[in-house]
């Protein structure tokens, strides 16, 4: 079964939630829509205080290349813009808007004949609707539709892998739309004039392939790939890997190596601003852990708070010690519960006290090796953290630090318990790469 | 041929100088700080100790054996050693100024290096051949080196460590050459010079 | 070019002074050392057969590639022998070993004097103890074989120090058939691989290791 | 959204702390209880065939190092490190690499033990930094300072007795210590067959250190070790193969002249006898010291290897796999050094 | 006993004489020779700096020698002056002085930490965990002090202090020890909030805060931040003291030191870092003008015009502002007395040579 | 440096038995401080050659050092030391024969010390006869100090005995004879002189070379 060298095995718990069919949340009294969910420059505000917004308003112009515009997730009145808490603990420039109720979109025009767009046309329409990688990198989807002329792209990955532990939003995206995400992808596939498209999932969804299998079938271009579950195979460059058996050179992008991966999410996304004209509004969020009263897959407006997530799936259950953005391996431990959902925000992963893992003591790298076996990206990740841990971060540099794409692996297995991941993203923030 | 393959190992590995036979010591603690330092003196030092045992064998064999004047081979050797040293110094700056500025600077420590001069005093009183005394100061060299690069390699390791405040710097220098040296005892017994 | 002169000049004049002052001092001290050495040496050689009156050196022979050692006779008052003296080379453990050897006219070892090794501390340098050497005496050729366990017939190793046990002994025994060839022709084994053929004494004495 | 701040206030502070928020099961202590337990066959062996006493002889190795990594790890600052187990292991094995002689012939080598934790946990291991940063084996460096202090107690093997009585025991030399001075042929009269021969060292029924004797014990610890990968094939299959074909290849003399002649060694009885095993799957592939990438690990056994026939075979110790380990373990970073990583997707720039 | 027979002392002396004498000569001309003919042109201070050196090529600095050593302490600015062993201080000096690494005369300046919110006296958003640097915990949500501005307390400035100067206090906050604090500045760059400033040794009252938050908010997150409520403004004599963006600063250039707005702030925001302040007295030359009386901020001079005035020891706060106004130097007892004493007499010295 | 001429002989005496201590403080000349300090014989032998040696060669220095020319300044002092060393070699070999060839090697060696060229460079070519006799005695000191206490622990702890004779009558611990035991007696007092330094005297730490 095709797979990456390295890695780990971490319990996955997506019981929890795998078999939540995706339901709605209701739309917030009130939800703040951050300008910057996505890499590059923020978007501008579009809209000043009192103006009245529908579902869909553009709230935020995009500026520059890599950029995305934002849009209004319900329909009423800006009454703030200013900075606002987020995830990442750091406040920024958001658009407070207040829903009235009335769910007035601002334009949805469907167009029958979607699949026969010219190329710039889709490429247009997913830029106008806003639509950034959904596994998290929130990279922006129509920059990555454009390569350079230099570069050609033969492949196109859509990556149903959701390696981390807890998640399953695009589990059940898979499941429950498995011809949304299969027309997105051809979609993508005929934006970049690709005849090669394949879906990776990981082999502990056997519903999810089965589903896309059948999707797929009657499609010759499309495979779809089943693969050895390990965590990080989401990742771009183990995904590609296992799948094409390229391997993207360090600092590269996958397009260097002539492909495309875009996230469950995303394709979905893609599909229904090209078919619709709908832009990214509203995103599956999984909301889970043995802290939440009832976990769920939520299908949540861009903008609505944490709190109202929680609150919508029973609350907690257990004295709560963190709340974490994303999955565990990777995402962001939340300060407060005020905090908008964003586009790249997989899941709210609610962890009780018991069971939890402190870091807050650790010992010396003791050179075990574990890390070195499990680094995807074939570092030495307990050296780097022993570097940086004594501020020797040019040295780190050396050691391919830039490398390094903070997946979490090393320090899952530490025996040590190193916060290996924040001593590299400390080194990183101290030297240019 | 096996007894000059003995010679070199003897000298590099057996009776090492700085691990078995404690000379050098000062060169020794302080070029080993960094990697760079010790490979750009290791190369000097061999290509010297070479050149020096050479030229104090031809000045003892030649010119004091024969008039009786052993007695001065400490004045003789020393000041041989320097002024080929400075000589050799001033030449290589104005001839090869790239090869100085990567190896011809470690020249100047090469006069105050005990082994410099007591290569050529053992080969004088163990009665070496010219031969013989060219290949115990290569091997000399290769021991005084080879000590250079795994103290090097090793400090860089200590240099993350956290060592006790009192024994930062040079006493955890001279505890590691301890167990160094505690380990090369291994190879004692090994060939008998 | 004035300068060259002026340079030279100078360091020649230092040369020269450094060079008389230690002249002198050499001068002055060399009679001195050597006869320290020579006391030294003579000393060694009296323990090693006290009842003597003289000992003389009686020439030189190469028990050990490219080491020169001295045999030496040793006489009563009457001239007659009482004695001989080799002094022999062996490579030890970790060094080579430097010993003497004394036995009496029928070649039965005397006594024995280890004057350098460098061999193990604790282990291999108990070859210089007087109790190791003393399980030299009376021995003749046949009986100098190391063995591990108390044989009075034979030499007992140091515990744990065989190789140099071996090593001293071996030293020994090159001095011993040395001597025997030399002075008991016949009696004693004709093929002594380290011997060679005496030599008459001469000027380039170099002992000191 | 007020009311929620206010629930939000009503609880504790969340925590912050930078992913992963998961963690594995396996911690340092862990691993080092886990590696002191495999080593407990062996130790049972050992104590079977030399008595008693041995077993006193290890206690208080493990006691003295505990007791030394507690009051100097307190004084330098490093407090409560005792619980992670290292300086119980490395006193186990500073113990197991013992003569049984230091306590069964004169009850006054009793400090060498003490000693011996001493410079292994004190000079080795906290003068550098604790855990993590010594440069040297601990418990290796321990036994080269036994063995150069005290030589001759450290070289005094008891002969096996069996059944844990520990008699007023005899005195015998290793079967590599009789190779050494006496020769292939002196063993044979010893042992009679060649099979025979490795049965008793299989089983551990022949002098040595308390706990390298018994092959089969050490073994059993080792494959346990692999199996749960808590050390890897790299280091033990490098070493133990280097030693056996060197062995092979240059171990052979001919019994008549004493000539080397190639390719007739017994690499069997080498790889069998000694502290080879222990060595292997206990020193040499102690994490700290040794090089950290697996290609490194295997230079390093290989070297391992290599000196430990050189002495063996040429030098002037009868057993050479202490000083290999501690020699490579000088060399280990400078390997470090040498090979180094390759990161993902790495490609030589072709010019 | 073979050689003695051959040896002739006046031989010995001959022959070393003349060897050595040749010798000598031959490389006096070699070298000379050599170093005319090879000679390189070099940086008369490298020269300098060689000369000064030991020249006993002992490798103790790390660099090849005494030459290689002279040549990268002139030409690499981060090679420090005293790293030669055997020459010591006196060596370190003059290499400093030829190399110009050595600090001018000027004005010590020392680190003052600019927050005074230490854990018990502030608020946190979030519970912390990880490594034990500032730097690093702001890469875990932004830092877990309710004020943005104030300091984490997990003491990267006392890590980076190459002198030891910096301690971390029991309430989690950077204490200076000015006795080794050199004003190196590399506290000032590892902080990540931007708390430590590198200001001159003798400003000592400092607005101890950084927060720009509102009035109200800052008192929310901390119980000594500023709040902007403008009173050490109104207070200052000097006008030194200014609020902008919700935060009170004090212009060092113009800041007499006085220490009054210290009294007035309600919170405590200003520091002091005059430990004890002492109290004004009047000296027996007072002609009694009334001044200090006029200038006194807390109304603690009095006096009859013409008379010997006095300062009423329960008010006085030991500003010094009296005794820098007093005309003919009457009032001392405040810290600033001897420097104003000095400066009066070095001027009255000037106009009387002029 | 000339106004050093200035200070007190006994403030030279002082700085170098401990303030520039040659082997604890500056760390230079470390071999002999290895090499001959297994018996408290060689430690002192050795001490007071390099005593001797120095204070010499600074007194010799410092009478020539108008006469020498700058460029050939390094090999005229070399040769001064050089001769020097050979001399207190000659003595030593006619009256200490037996411990001179016990050391031998070591003493000749003498002539590559650092410590010695540095200190007739740095202070005996810049000062007054008076003033580098009294330098070169403080230097020889301090160094004839540090062998002796080097030497007197690895003799007692290695050889369980002084100048020879037994002291204690248990198994020594061999490793302080060996060289490894040179190394570990120096880095330990080394290490134990700067944590009273520390302790006591408020000092930084960091000893010698270790910048």
């Amino acid at each position: 079964m095709p797979t990456f060298a390295g890695g780990v095995h971490p319990p996955d718990k997506k019981e929890l939630s795998e078999s939540k069919q995706i339901t709605p949340l209701k739309a917030p009294d009130r939800v703040v829509v951050l300008l910057r969910q996505h890499i590059g420059a923020p978007a501008k505000a579009a809209v000043s205080i009192g103006d009245e917004v529908k579902i869909g308003t553009v709230v935020g112009r995009p500026e520059g290349f890599v950029s995305a515009p934002v849009h209004s997730s319900v329909s009423g009145k800006v009454i703030a813009i200013g900075e606002f808490p987020t995830a990442m603990g750091r406040p920024a420039e958001a658009v407070v808007i207040e829903n009235d109720g009335k769910e007035e979109w601002a334009e949805l025009k469907e167009d029958p004949a979607f699949m026969d767009l010219p190329p710039e046309q889709i490429k247009e329409k997913i830029k106008a609707a806003g639509i950034v990688g959904m596994g998290g990198a929130t990279f922006p989807t129509a920059v990555k539709l454009s390569p350079p002329k230099e570069k050609t792209v033969d492949v196109v990955i859509v990556n149903g892998a959701e390696c981390e532990p807890y998640l399953t939003a695009d589990h059940r995206l898979m499941v429950e739309r498995p011809s949304d995400v299969i027309n997105g992808l051809r979609l993508i596939m005929r934006s970049l004039g690709v005849k090669k498209g394949f879906v990776g999932i990981e082999d502990n969804k056997p519903d999810a392939i089965a589903g896309m299998r059948k999707a797929a079938s009657a499609f010759q271009d499309v495979e779809v790939v089943s693969m050895q579950v390990k965590y990080p195979q989401g990742a771009e460059k183990m995904l590609i890997k296992a799948i094409t058996g390229r391997e993207v050179p360090p600092r590269a992008l996958p397009m260097d190596v002539g492909v495309v991966v875009q996230n469950v999410g995303t394709t979905v996304a893609v599909y229904e601003a090209v078919r619709f004209g709908k832009p990214l509004i509203e995103r599956v969020v999984t909301v889970t852990g043995e802290g939440i009263r009832e976990p769920k897959n939520l299908m949540a407006r861009i903008g609505s708070l944490v709190s109202g997530l929680i609150d919508e799936c029973g609350g907690f259950s257990a004295q709560v010690a963190k709340v974490v953005a994303g999955g565990p391996m990777m995402g962001f431990a939340l300060s407060s519960l005020d905090v908008p959902v964003t586009k790249g925000t997989s899941g709210i992963l609610v962890l009780p006290e018991e069971g939890i893992f402190h870091a807050d003591e650790f010992k010396p790298c003791i050179r075990c090796s574990r890390c070195v076996d499990v680094c995807p990206m074939g570092l030495t990740p307990g050296l780097l953290s022993v570097l940086a841990e004594k501020g020797r971060y040019e040295e780190a540099k050396e050691h391919n630090l830039f490398d390094c794409f903070e997946c979490g692996s090393c320090a899952f297995v530490c025996p040590s318990k190193r916060p290996i991941v924040q001593l590299v993203r400390l080194a990183k923030s101290m030297v240019k790469p | 041929m096996g007894k000059l393959l003995e010679l070199v190992i003897a000298a590099s590995l057996v009776n090492n100088f700085v691990f078995t036979r404690y000379l050098g010591l000062c060169i020794f603690f302080g070029v080993s700080k960094k990697m760079d330092t010790a490979v750009g003196m290791s190369v000097t030092f061999i290509s010297v100790m070479v050149i020096s045992s050479s030229l104090s064998w031809v000045a003892y064999h030649f010119v004091m054996a024969p008039y009786h004047l052993e007695f001065l081979k400490i004045l003789v050797f020393i000041v041989i050693i320097a002024a080929f040293v400075q000589a050799a110094d001033t030449m290589m700056r104005k001839v090869a100024p790239a090869l100085y500025y990567k190896l011809g600077i470690y020249l100047a420590l090469i006069t105050t290096n005990c082994i410099i001069l007591a290569v050529p005093l053992i080969n004088a009183d163990s009665g070496y051949s010219f031969i013989d005394s060219i290949v115990f100061g290569f091997g000399s060299g290769l021991g005084f080196a080879l000590a250079l690069v795994i103290m090097a390699s090793i400090r860089e390791k200590l240099e993350v460590a956290d060592v006790p405040k009192p024994f930062r710097g040079l006493p955890i220098a001279f505890v590691l050459t301890g167990l160094i040296a505690l380990a090369f005892i291994g190879f004692s017994g090994l060939i008998t010079l | 070019m004035k300068d060259l002169i002026k340079i030279t000049l100078n360091l020649a004049i230092i040369f020269i002074c450094a060079g008389a002052i230690l002249a002198v001092v050499y001068a002055g001290t060399e009679p001195r050392i050597e006869l320290t050495k020579k006391l030294e040496k003579e000393k060694a050689l009296k323990s090693l057969i006290p009842e003597a009156a003289f000992i003389n050196t009686a020439g030189t022979y190469e028990p050990l590639e490219g080491k020169k050692a001295e045999y030496y006779i040793a006489k009563d008052k009457n001239g007659k022998p009482v004695g001989y003296i080799a002094s022999s080379y062996s490579k030890g453990y970790s060094s080579i070993i430097h010993l003497f050897v004394a036995v009496d006219p029928a070649m039965r070892v005397k006594a024995i004097n280890i004057l350098d090794e460098q061999e193990t501390p604790g282990l291999g340098d108990d070859i210089g103890k007087k109790y190791f050497q003393d399980r030299f005496k009376g021995k003749t050729l046949d009986q100098l074989v190391v063995v591990k366990n108390p044989d009075p017939a034979k030499i007992q190793a140091v515990t744990g120090a065989t190789i140099s046990s071996k090593a001293a002994t071996k030293g020994v025994r090159t001095g011993v058939e040395f001597l025997m060839k030399t002075y008991l022709p016949g009696k004693g084994v004709t093929n002594g691989a380290a011997c060679t053929q005496p030599k008459a004494p001469d000027k380039g004495e170099g002992s000191n290791k | 959204m007020a009311a929620i701040s206010e629930k939000a206030k009503g609880q504790q502070r969340l925590i912050v702390s930078v992913s992963p928020h998961i963690r594995s099961e396996v911690t340092v202590s862990k691993i080092m209880w886990t590696v002191s337990a495999s080593l407990l066959p062996a130790l049972v062996m050992g104590v079977y065939f030399f008595g008693p006493k041995a077993l006193g002889i290890v206690a208080l190795c493990v006691v003295s190092s505990v007791v030394f990594e507690h009051l100097i790890g307190k004084a330098i600052g490093k407090p409560g490190t005792i619980s992670d187990g290292s300086a119980f292991l490395t006193g186990l094995l500073l113990g197991m690499n013992l003569p049984a002689s230091l306590w069964s012939i004169n009850p006054f080598m009793l400090h060498v033990p003490i000693l011996g934790s001493l410079f292994a946990i004190v000079i080795t291991k906290l003068l550098f930094g604790g855990l993590g940063y010594n440069i040297f084996n601990p418990a290796l460096m321990g036994r080269a300072f036994l063995l150069v202090s005290w030589p001759r107690a450290m070289t005094t093997w008891l002969a096996p007795t069996a059944t844990f009585v520990g008699l007023d025991a005899k005195t015998t030399a290793t079967p590599l210590g009789i190779l050494k001075e006496e020769g292939v042929g002196k063993l044979m009269e010893i042992f009679g067959t060649k099979g025979n021969l490795y049965l008793h060292l299989l089983i551990g029924d022949r002098a040595g250190s308390i706990g390298e004797v018994s092959v089969l014990a050490l073994l059993i610890g080792g494959l346990f070790l692999l199996y749960k990968k808590y050390i890897t094939w790299h280091i033990p299959i490098s070493f133990l193969a280097t030693v056996g074909v060197v062995v092979w290849i240059f171990g052979g003399k001919d019994p008549a002249t004493g000539h080397l002649v190639l390719f007739t060694g017994d690499p069997v009885m080498h790889l069998l006898s000694g502290g080879l095993m222990l060595g292997a799957f206990f020193m040499a592939t102690d994490y700290v010291t040794g090089p950290q990438l697996r290609s490194a690990q295997v230079i390093f056994g290989i070297g391992c290897g290599l000196i430990t026939c050189l002495i063996r075979l040429l030098g002037g110790f009868p057993e050479g796999v202490m000083f290999a380990i501690l020699l490579m373990n000088c060399f280990a970073p400078l390997i470090d050094r040498a090979v180094k990583s390759k990161p993902f997707g790495f490609r030589e720039v072709k010019a | 006993m073979m050689h003695a027979a051959s040896f002739n002392p006046i031989d010995a002396i001959k022959f070393t004489v003349i060897f050595l004498g040749g010798m000598g000569a031959l490389f006096g001309l070699g070298l000379a020779y050599a170093a005319q003919k090879f000679s390189v042109k070099v940086d008369p201070k490298v020269t300098q700096v060689r000369n000064a050196l030991p020249g006993a090529n002992c490798g103790a600095c790390g660099f090849a020698g005494c030459q290689g050593y002279a040549e990268a302490v002139v030409a690499r600015l981060e090679v420090a002056p005293n790293l030669c062993a055997p020459g010591k201080a006196s060596v370190a000096q003059q290499v400093a002085a030829i190399t110009g690494k050595v600090a001018e005369a000027k004005e010590p300046e020392f680190a003052r930490i600019m927050c005074q919110g230490g854990c018990s006296k502030s608020q946190k958003r979030y519970k912390y965990e990880g490594v034990r640097d500032c730097r690093a915990a702001v890469l875990a949500g932004g830092g877990d002090k309710a004020c943005r501005y104030g300091c984490l307390g997990y003491g990267t400035c006392a890590a980076v202090c190459p002198f030891g100067a910096i301690t971390m206090t029991e309430d989690d906050l950077p204490y200076v020890d000015i006795t080794k604090c050199t004003g190196c500045r590399k506290c000032e760059a590892a902080c990540p909030m931007k708390v430590i400033e590198v200001l001159p040794a003798s400003k000592e009252v400092l607005v101890a805060c950084h927060s720009k938050d509102k009035g109200v908010d800052t008192r929310k997150n901390c119980e000594v931040g500023c709040i902007a409520c403008g009173m050490c403004q109104k207070v200052c004599p000097f006008e030194a003291v200014s609020v902008a963006n919700n935060l009170a600063r004090v212009d060092v250039n113009k800041c007499k030191v006085c220490g009054l707005c210290t009294t007035k702030c309600p919170t405590g925001a200003i520091k002091d870092y005059i430990p004890v302040r002492s109290k004004a007295f009047v000296m027996d030359n007072c002609i009694g003008c009334n001044i200090c009386q006029k200038v006194c901020p807390v109304d603690a001079a009095s006096g009859v015009l013409k008379q010997k005035h006095q300062i009423d020891q329960a008010k006085c706060i030991g500003c010094g502002i009296c005794t820098a106004k007093c005309p003919v130097q009457a009032i001392d007892g405040t810290f600033n007395a001897p420097a104003v004493f000095e400066a009066a007499k070095a001027k009255k010295v000037k106009t009387a040579a002029a | 440096m000339s106004t050093e001429g200035k200070t007190s002989y006994a403030g030279l005496l002082k700085n170098g038995i401990f303030g520039e201590n040659p082997v604890f403080r500056v760390a230079l000349s470390l071999c002999p401080s290895v090499a001959v300090t297994n018996t408290l014989k060689g430690g002192l032998l050795m001490g007071i050659g390099v005593f001797f040696v120095q204070t010499l060669a600074n007194v010799s220095v410092s009478i020539v050092r108008n006469f020498v020319h700058q460029r050939i300044r390094l090999p005229a002092y070399i040769l001064i030391i050089g001769m020097w060393v050979t001399a207190i070699n000659l003595l030593l070999e006619a009256y200490a024969y037996g411990l001179y060839k016990q050391i031998g090697l070591y003493l000749q060696l003498i002539v590559a010390f650092a410590i010695i060229l540095s200190r007739a460079e740095l202070f005996a070519s810049k000062n007054k006869v008076v003033p580098s006799l009294f330098d070169g005695l403080g230097m020889g000191m301090g160094f004839l100090i540090a062998l002796l206490t080097i030497s007197f622990f690895r003799e007692l702890l290695g050889s369980g005995s002084l100048f020879g004779y037994h002291i204690v009558d248990t198994k020594p611990v061999l490793l302080f004879v060996l060289p490894a035991g040179g190394f570990f007696a120096v880095g330990l007092l080394m290490g134990f002189f700067n944590w009273i330094d520390m302790r006591f005297f408020g000092g930084h730490g960091a000893s010698g070379a270790s910048h």
